[in-house]
């Protein structure tokens, strides 16, 4: 198969992991950061993937299975509390969620 | 594999997961507020009651451990769901929406929950953690119309979906390094490779995750938003069952790969944060949800001294505190559902101003919980407080004994500033409804009081029990 | 049946006399509790008599006699007990102190008709002889100290007694507090005295201590310096004496009894009581002498500038407890329980008188506003004069002349007087004579300034005292008669089973006629001295204030040397300005500051809760980081 | 196949970056998909075909047309790719970046330790059959397919109620305006 | 009969709630009931020295599986300290008996009265020290309702401030309980919390000086000792008048019966390396509490300072470690509680009249109220330490004793004395002398006041007169601490104690 040294298939999953990471940070709008997060999900699928081919096993996949089960639900929920927050809001600006804070006495 | 025991193993989670599809088929025939209420909170008593049935101590498939620590902390989240759900009635009998999906949301959560506390395996763990959160997605933006329960929610799944992502890669690290997903698995490997940069990393990850869903300083800033967001029941569901199967998983994790010194540093850090920043927050705090919240972040740090200090004691100390703090918290979060009038929340302290002369019961009740919160003798969080200080000492934790301590008063002025403001004779003329549901949630009530009661006078029978417990979960 | 088991009766009626007219006065028509007042004290005095005929006759066999009324607590083996002890000393002030009382009772159930607190001031008044008795026949130091602090909690009432008033108020509180300076001198010593010989009784005490401590020993040192000061405090010597002529604001029998007669010799009582300790510190004898010599001294000027009649009195007063301690201090223990007694008798008089001429002159103090009443009140004139000539010393005729020549004498030939002594008493009576007479002789020569209002002499019950007290204060003295007139001496030989006998230099005893010669040349000195410059040119006075030393001089003994002014500077004021400033207590500051910490704290990390999402995100990155740094760098 | 590995890898972080960072919300789930895709590729080459043809049908397929779906619904065009730029400002990014880069900087210093302490060279075994999949998850892993499926169900529930629309009876031009009202009452009701 | 002792008072508590209309009644009952059973186990003791080590003692299962019991017993001391607090308990019913202040909620205020009075009565009892800290934390909740409900204007800030500070303090005493539990436990491999068990626990010089400073804070705070007064002015000053009574005259004694009856037994050989320090606290306690008081233009602060100022006394009585201080304590505790309540109660007939506490508002009272008047010197000359009052051989016991030892101290210690005189005689002077400011005609004390206070008045004279009553009841316990005494470290040691700074390692 492939002789790439398991620290740098790591290092892929991690690059992946952190852009992902960064796109949640930097996004103000709802829909990319779920789409950020979604990123960060499939990094940490890909660790599994890894995992599973170095000690050969399939639990690494089932795993990954799950996660990508776990996804879809988030996804689905998640649009639909975007949507209302749209319907709500009339913006997807995650900046203007700020009504729950601490005010100052 | 699958032999005949498992099914009484898991009796109590079979019941809930046939409870919330009987409950979707129910809603599906006849939306009926009242018919959903009452089967959801029959299906919770059936599930404790199958406890009983439960055979002993046994794996099954590699994925769960149902051992006396599991049953008693599934009978634990069951009874407080069962009284969640007594409080959720009254709460949303006002609303104008759909109320029927909370209860099948209620179930599946705690669902979640009770598989949780049993998982001994990071596949059943992440599973049963995606169920409670997804669950609680929906419970907390359940009042869609509200801006703040919206935001409540948006805010919650998006940190609650990088987290677990952290978690996930945690996990995966780990697994890289080790090979194995099971528990037990992992703490045989853990032996020989303890200073693993993937393992440690993996093992930070996910302490970061879990610590997000404890709500321990620095991953504690969604609670208070959270709480303050939410519907009281769900809130009262986030600050008590959530984290209290959540602290059981993480402590079955480090029991099987072991307190390694430097995570030991770890804890201790973040416990003396979190007891810390969480009493700050709460200082001046006039939103009693978001004082609740504060105050949750700082009783997971005295959990967390518990958890450092380890040990039989350790786990004793923990489980009577999570016994003691759900009682509270309960309490709390369900007088706040039963003072809500028309959906509107009395949120502010001052909306309490006078409580005590208008509806003295419901102000001694407040009172006595917020005594328990801060650990004043004759209620049950004083025991769990003594407890807790007691394994800390015993293990020699100085350091976050002195913590707790000037955390704890510096926590008291807050519980005493409610207190005084039940007390405290208002301007004008007050009134508190008579919520129109008073009978089931008055004896909810009750109960709760004379819990509270009877655990800080003669907390013998509950310690013996717990002692029990744990010498099954080791046995 | 023996009659020293009457002995507790002495304390006991004035106490249920004070009983009865605190709990039931506010109810009793005046006339009653005018009885129960007078005939309390006059039973006691009845009694001491009785006990005091008894004494003389057949002396109890160890020449004292103790009553053992109940333990009052029992320490491992430290038992003061509330127990009574009479011997030849405690005897003669017991004496002095219920007869005097006596008639000063009987002179205030007229003084003292009208005023709104009768029922009050009698019950103080008992209170007060019960007090003064206890202490004097308290058989252990702790029990001395209780009448010794009743007594000053009375002086302190009744000088506050005209409450309305608050300089009466501040004048009554200075007493007792000032006294209390003294007392926890006083009490620190007994501390001492527990320690050392684990009882407070007092003959245990002295005739254990010559066993203890040799002559000279740092322990006698300390323990006489101690009691010192309380004695120094209630005899109002210096340097605690600035309490006395503000005790004058109290009604006139109070100045006569508490502040004249008895209280303000506690003091020599104590130190008389407790002289096997002051033999066994020579240095500390000394120190008494010279207190004494420089009171009488300061006191002396000090009266000489005076206005206020009452005001003299009371200078005149530490004056001549100065003399008490400065017998005490040459060791004449006899002299200075003479010249108590002669003192009680003429001190007490001179108020009583003066109490008349200030009720004549409604309320007017200033003698400078009086004069000419020698004809209007003869019979307060002629017995004021036979005080004050006792007062001055009048040779042979007046008994002030016996006890205080004996003193002088003492002073210079007892073997710890001295030269410097004696001419310091010396002065001192040449001083006495010019301010005793200036004081007769504005009052009640010259001309009548003011209409007599209330006739005082119509008085009966006020006439009586003042006549017995006027004759003892003549023929008071003959008990005692100087050895170089006759070897009659029946009071000290009286108390000599308790005190001992002074000691005198060799080959001294022919100097006392002498003395007595120039003692006599400086009374008749004085005498006209003070006749010339207010009655016969009154202008010499005047031209004599308007000297530059007259000028400088005036005003400071007019304000008794200034030590008011001086304890005020070093003492009241800081203490008032510090618990001005501080009034909050900066303690509390610290803790509100804690608290204002953790507010502080607060805001800090409520500003973190800001609810923005993306910042909550960020956290739980920068969460991540703190981890992997611990991990990494710890 | 290294070679592969490493240009599916450029692909993918590349592509991750551009959905990441790009101003147009189509675009960036294009480019999202591209480097999903460019990840099944190493999930095939890792053995893991199974799991590679699911990311490719799941996660490229059905997830990301979800998105579209949400993206297309609120259709908010150009005007949107604007506000993009507009929140796309350097205060915006500047201190996340700066706090992942010390992160990526720990990480990767960690991951370097442990290849130090654990070598891998590579995968040697072959690939891990879609059946040996399957079999452990109807075995081992089956409670696990169960939870699977009763946490889709939790989320199918609270998607259902979160995004079901009230029917309402005006007209849809005169919704928004409704709307809006509504929100106003309910902050003066909600306000904290 | 200990148990019976709480169940009447917790139980009449809870009837006092439930039938408002009854409380007084119910409160004079349950207390009158229990202040008999108490005396009539008292008296008796009191003649004749004591054989046994208790005169009573009671013992339940509590919580077994930690060794923790209800073990209720009391000697002389106890029983004495019993009585104190069911009397002023007694009183302070009646005295607010027709208190404007508590009208509302009357029944709630007797619930809080007697759970109080229960809390202190149990603390007196207690021989677990487990159980010990659990009625030593009981007494605050009722005190603190009892201050925020019904107390004066600040009277939030007042109960919170009160109850941060013992609290704090309190748990460092329950650390060193469980240190102390747990240190036995593993010498000897008994747990138990028992106070005869743990009492010949052996310990480092470092660890028991550890020990001994988490239950002196406890101890100084409540009691309170100088730098932790802070509480105090507010917390008196703000409660109602029974509760001042209580917490002045009782509360702040638990802590004196604390450190004698456990930290000084517990601890013998750290307290004498702690001596001198409390010492020196205890005399600038002493002096800096009678100069605040002396500074104090409100009435019921000036009497909480004075309170603060002779609760030096107690700490330097019971640090000298001597026999006489011993005494001398125990008879303070019950001398000034006693004089105490009777000035808080003064100043609660006087706030009924005129309806303020302060100085300025006050003066001639003496005109309209003698009898007031009378009764008040006598609690000002109490509190300024005339002979012949029970304050007085207290006072004279405690310096006499310490003066065996520390000589110094003790003489800086009796110039409060003359401090004492100074701010008591504010009370009597500011109050009832001076030019009269208000007409308040018939204000002079009602009978059942009159009868309050003329029992005070009657103790108090009793005390000073006939102390040997209590010597004589507390000399066992005073024979035991003199035991510590005996008990002297080597110099060299007891310095150790100080410079071994941390313990970890030793547990």
């Amino acid at each position: 198969m492939i002789s790439v040294p398991v620290h740098v298939q790591l290092l892929l999953a991690s690059i992946l992991f952190l852009i992902g990471l960064v796109g949640v940070l930097i996004r103000r709008n709802v829909i990319f950061m779920l789409m950020s997060v979604e990123i960060m999900l499939n990094a940490a699928g890909l660790v599994f993937i890894i995992g599973g081919a170095h000690w050969h096993q399939a639990d690494g996949q089932a795993m990954v299975i799950f996660i990508l089960a776990m996804a879809a639900a988030e996804v689905a929920v998640g649009l639909a509390l975007i949507l209302q927050v749209f319907h709500l809001h009339k913006t997807v600006d995650v900046d203007c969620l700020e009504e729950l804070k601490d005010t100052q006495s | 594999m699958w032999h005949q025991q498992v099914i009484p193993a898991l009796f109590p989670q079979i019941i809930l997961s046939v409870a919330a599809v009987v409950c979707m088929l129910l809603i599906a025939v006849k939306r009926n507020h009242a018919v959903v209420h009452l089967f959801t909170l029959l299906s919770l008593l059936l599930a404790l009651g199958s406890l009983g049935r439960i055979p002993g101590v046994m794996g099954v498939d590699g994925l769960f451990v149902v051992d006396g620590l599991g049953v008693f902390m599934t009978g634990l989240i069951l009874i407080t769901a069962f009284f969640i759900g007594i409080f959720s009635y009254p709460y949303f009998s006002q609303s104008v929406l759909e109320r029927e999906e909370y209860y099948i949301l209620l179930l599946l959560a705690t669902l979640g929950a009770s598989l949780m506390v049993i998982s001994n395996h990071f596949i059943s763990f992440f599973l049963s953690l995606e169920i409670l959160s997804v669950s609680l997605y929906g419970m907390i933006a359940y009042t869609k119309t509200s801006t703040v329960a919206t935001e409540a929610g948006v805010k919650y799944l998006m940190l609650a979906a990088v987290s677990s992502a952290i978690l996930l890669f945690g996990i995966g690290l780990m697994y890289v390094a080790t090979g194995q997903l099971g528990l037990s698995g992992i703490g045989r490997q853990a032996v020989y490779t303890p200073t693993s940069g993937w393992f440690t990393a993996g093992l930070g990850l996910v302490l970061a995750g879990l610590g997000f869903k404890l709500a321990l300083v620095p991953f504690h800033l969604w609670t208070p938003d959270v709480y303050s967001g939410a519907p009281a029941p769900t809130s009262a569901f986030v600050a008590t069952i959530s984290k209290g199967s959540v602290f059981v998983f993480l402590w079955r994790l480090f029991d099987s790969i072991g307190r390694d010194e430097r995570m030991v540093i770890i804890f201790v850090v973040i416990a003396v944060a979190s007891m810390l920043i969480g009493n700050w927050l709460a200082l001046k705090q006039q939103n009693l949800k978001r004082l609740l919240a504060y105050s949750s972040i700082a009783h997971l740090g005295y959990l967390i001294v518990a958890f450092v200090a380890a040990g039989d004691r350790g786990l004793d100390a923990a489980i009577f505190y999570l016994v003691a703090y759900f009682i509270s918290m309960l309490g709390a979060f369900g007088l706040i559902s039963y003072l809500t009038e028309s959906g509107k929340e009395k949120l502010l302290l001052q909306d309490y101003t006078g409580l005590f002369w208008q509806r003295p019961a419901l102000a001694i009740l407040l009172s006595l919980i917020m005594l328990s919160l801060a650990g004043i003798p004759l209620t049950a969080g004083f025991i769990g407080k003594f407890y807790v200080l007691l394994a800390g000492v015993y293990s020699a934790q100085w350091l976050l004994v002195m913590v707790l301590i000037l955390s704890s008063v510096i926590g008291l002025f807050y519980y005493l500033r409610v207190v005084v403001q039940l007390f405290s004779r208002p301007d004008h003329a007050v009134y508190f409804p008579r919520s129109p549901y008073a009978i089931s949630t008055g004896m909810a009530f009750l109960v709760l009081f004379i819990l509270l009661i009877w655990l800080g006078i003669a907390p013998g029978n509950l310690i013996t029990q717990i002692q029990q417990v744990v010498h099954l979960a080791r046995g | 049946m023996d009659v020293m088991h009457f002995l507790w009766l002495v304390p006991a009626f004035p106490l249920a006399g004070f009983l009865l007219l605190a709990l039931l006065g506010l109810r009793l028509p005046a006339r009653a509790i005018a009885w129960i007042g007078t005939v309390s004290i006059g039973l006691a005095a009845l009694v001491t008599l009785w006990i005091g005929l008894d004494f003389l006759q057949q002396p109890p066999a160890a020449g004292h006699y103790r009553q053992v009324l109940w333990t009052w607590f029992n320490i491992n083996g430290f038992a003061p007990a509330i127990a009574l002890y009479l011997d030849p000393l405690s005897l003669v002030y017991i004496f002095v102190i219920t007869f005097v009382s006596f008639f000063i009772h009987l002179y205030s159930t007229a003084f003292m008709r009208g005023d709104e607190g009768y029922p009050r001031f009698f019950a103080y008044m008992n209170l007060f002889v019960f007090s003064m008795v206890t202490l004097v026949l308290a058989d252990n130091l702790l029990l001395l100290y209780l009448g010794w602090e009743g007594v000053g909690l009375c002086s302190f009432l009744l000088i506050g007694f005209w409450y309305r008033d608050e300089a009466n108020g501040y004048a009554a509180r200075k007493a007792f507090i000032v006294t209390r300076i003294g007392d926890t001198a006083f009490i620190i010593g007994l501390f001492l005295l527990v320690k050392q010989f684990h009882t407070l009784d007092i003959q245990d005490i002295l005739s254990q201590a010559p066993q203890v401590w040799a002559i000279g020993a740092a322990g006698a040192f300390w323990v006489s310096l101690l009691l010192l000061g309380g004695a120094v405090g209630k005899s109002a010597q210096l340097p605690l004496q600035t309490w006395l002529p503000d005790a004058m604001a109290g009604p006139t029998p109070v100045s006569a009894l508490i502040h004249a007669a008895t209280m303000v010799t506690a003091g020599v009582y104590l130190i008389a009581r407790m002289h096997v300790l002051y033999s066994l510190s020579p240095t500390m004898q000394l120190v008494v002498a010279i207190i004494g010599v420089l009171t009488l001294l300061i006191a002396g000027f000090s009266a000489l500038a005076q206005r206020d009649l009452k005001r003299i009195l009371a200078y005149s007063t530490i004056s001549q407890i100065g003399y008490m301690f400065l017998a005490l201090g040459v060791g004449a223990w006899t002299a200075a329980v003479f010249h108590f007694m002669i003192h009680a008798f003429f001190k007490a008089l001179l108020f009583l008188g003066a109490g008349a001429v200030i009720m004549a002159m409604e309320e007017e103090h200033d003698i400078f506003k009086m004069g000419g009443l020698r004809k209007k009140m003869p019979i307060t004139f002629w017995t004021f004069l036979a005080g004050s000539a006792a007062l001055a010393a009048v040779p042979i005729i007046t008994a002030g002349f016996y006890s205080k020549d004996l003193i002088l004498f003492d002073a210079l030939a007892s073997t710890q007087g001295s030269t410097w002594l004696w001419l310091g008493g010396f002065i001192g009576a040449f001083i006495t004579v010019l301010y005793t007479f200036r004081m007769v002789f504005v009052t009640f020569y010259g001309e009548q300034k003011k209409v007599i209002a209330h006739d005082p002499e119509r008085e009966t019950a006020m006439m009586i005292p003042l006549m017995v007290l006027g004759v003892l204060s003549i023929i008071g003295g003959w008990i005692e008669l100087p050895h170089a007139w006759a070897h009659f001496t029946p009071f000290s030989h009286f108390l000599e089973s308790c005190l001992p006998a002074t000691q005198l230099k060799a080959g001294v005893e022919s100097w006392e006629l002498w003395l007595q010669l120039l003692t006599a040349i400086m009374v008749i000195v004085g005498i006209y001295w003070s006749w010339l410059a207010y009655v016969k040119r009154p202008a010499l006075a005047y031209q004599l204030k308007q000297t530059a030393w007259g000028r400088a001089l005036y005003p400071f003994f007019y304000k008794g040397w200034m030590f008011d002014q001086l304890y005020d500077t070093l003492l009241v004021k800081p203490v008032v300005w510090l618990s001005r400033i501080d009034r909050h207590d900066f303690i509390d500051y610290i803790y509100e500051g804690f608290g204002q910490l953790n507010i502080g704290i607060n805001k800090v990390f409520s500003r973190t809760q800001n609810g923005y999402l993306r910042w909550y995100l960020l956290c739980v990155v920068g969460g991540v980081l703190i981890i992997f740094s611990l991990i990494l760098f710890v | 196949m290294n070679l592969v590995f490493y240009i599916a890898a450029l692909v993918a972080i590349f592509a991750t970056l551009r959905a990441v960072l790009h101003k147009h919300a189509v675009h960036a789930l294009l480019y999202l998909i591209v480097s999903l895709l460019s990840v099944a590729v190493i999930f095939f080459i890792l053995g893991a075909p199974f799991l590679a043809a699911l990311e490719v049908i799941i996660y490229a397929g059905a997830i990301m047309v979800l998105f579209v779906f949400v993206v297309m619904m609120l259709n908010r065009g150009e005007a949107a790719v604007q506000q993009e730029k507009e929140w796309f400002r350097f205060r915006t990014w500047a201190w996340p970046s700066v706090l992942v880069l010390i992160l990526f900087v720990e990480w990767v210093y960690m991951l370097w330790r442990g290849s130090a302490q654990q070598s891998f060279a590579g995968v040697t075994q072959g690939p891990i059959q879609p059946q040996q999949v399957g079999e452990l998850l109807f075995t081992q892993y089956l409670l696990g397919v169960e939870m699977a499926a009763m946490m889709l169900m939790a989320g199918i529930i609270g998607a259902y109620h979160i995004g079901k629309q009230k029917q309402k009876s005006y007209h849809r031009y005169l919704e928004e305006k409704s709307d809006q009202i509504s929100i106003s009452e309910n902050k003066t009701q909600e306000v904290i | 009969m200990l148990t019976d002792i709480l169940t009447i008072l917790f139980v009449g508590g809870l009837l006092c709630w439930l039938i408002p209309g009854w409380s007084r009644w119910i409160a004079t009952l349950a207390v009158g009931l229990d202040l008999v059973l108490a005396i009539s186990r008292w008296w008796p003791s009191a003649h004749t020295a004591m054989t046994g080590k208790w005169i009573v003692e009671e013992q339940y299962a509590w919580m077994p599986s930690m060794g923790a019991s209800i073990h209720l017993a009391v000697d002389g001391f106890s029983l004495l300290m019993i009585v104190l607090t069911l009397l002023i308990g007694l009183l302070g019913v009646w005295i607010s008996w027709h208190d404007q202040a508590i009208a509302e909620k009357r029944g709630f205020f007797h619930f809080h009265l007697l759970w109080l009075i229960g809390g202190i009565t149990g603390v007196f009892m207690a021989m677990d020290l487990l159980l010990f800290y659990f009625f030593w934390e009981l007494m605050l909740i009722p005190m603190f309702f009892l201050i925020s409900i019904w107390g004066g204007e600040q009277r939030k800030k007042a109960s919170i401030k009160f109850f941060l500070f013992t609290q704090l303090s309190g748990l460092f005493m329950l650390i060193a309980i469980l240190a102390l539990y747990i240190l036995h436990g593993q010498q000897t491999g008994q747990y138990s919390f028992d106070y005869a068990v743990l009492l010949g626990t052996s310990l480092s010089p470092s660890l028991a000086g550890w020990l001994l400073a988490g239950f002196l804070l406890a101890f100084l705070v409540k009691l309170p000792a100088f730098p932790f007064h802070s509480w105090l002015p507010d917390a008196y000053t703000q409660s109602p008048i029974a509760g001042a009574a209580l917490l002045a005259g009782l509360m702040s004694k638990t802590a004196a019966y604390g450190m004698l009856r456990f930290a000084l037994p517990l601890f013998p050989q750290a307290v004498h390396a702690f001596a001198p320090w409390m010492i020196a606290l205890g005399v600038i306690g002493i002096l800096y509490g009678a100069k605040l008081a002396y500074a104090q233009t409100d009435l019921k602060r000036l009497i909480a300072f004075s309170s603060f100022s002779h609760m030096g006394f107690i700490v330097l009585g019971i640090f000298s470690l001597q026999e006489l201080a011993y005494d001398g304590v125990i008879l303070e505790m019950v001398a000034h509680a006693i004089s105490i309540s009777g000035l808080f109660f003064l100043v609660g007939m006087l706030r009924q009249r005129i309806q303020q506490t302060n100085l300025d508002a006050m003066g001639g009272f003496w005109e309209y109220m003698p009898r007031m008047g009378g009764i008040a010197m006598v609690f000002v000359l109490a509190s300024l330490g005339l002979p012949g009052l029970g304050n007085f051989i207290a006072e004279f016991l405690i310096l006499a004793g310490a003066y065996q030892a520390h000589v110094g101290w003790t003489v800086l210690a009796s110039l409060g004395l003359i401090a004492g005189m100074i701010y008591s005689l504010v009370i009597l002077q500011k109050v009832f002398h001076g030019k009269t400011r208000q007409a308040l005609p018939g204000a002079d004390i009602k009978p059942l006041e009159f009868l309050v206070m003329a029992c005070l008045v009657v103790v108090i004279f009793w005390l000073g007169f006939f102390p040997q009553r209590v010597v004589q009841a507390v000399d066992p316990v005073v024979k035991q601490l003199k035991q510590i005494s005996l008990q002297e470290l080597p110099a060299q040691q007891a310095h150790q104690v100080f410079a071994q700074s941390s313990i970890s390692t030793n547990i």
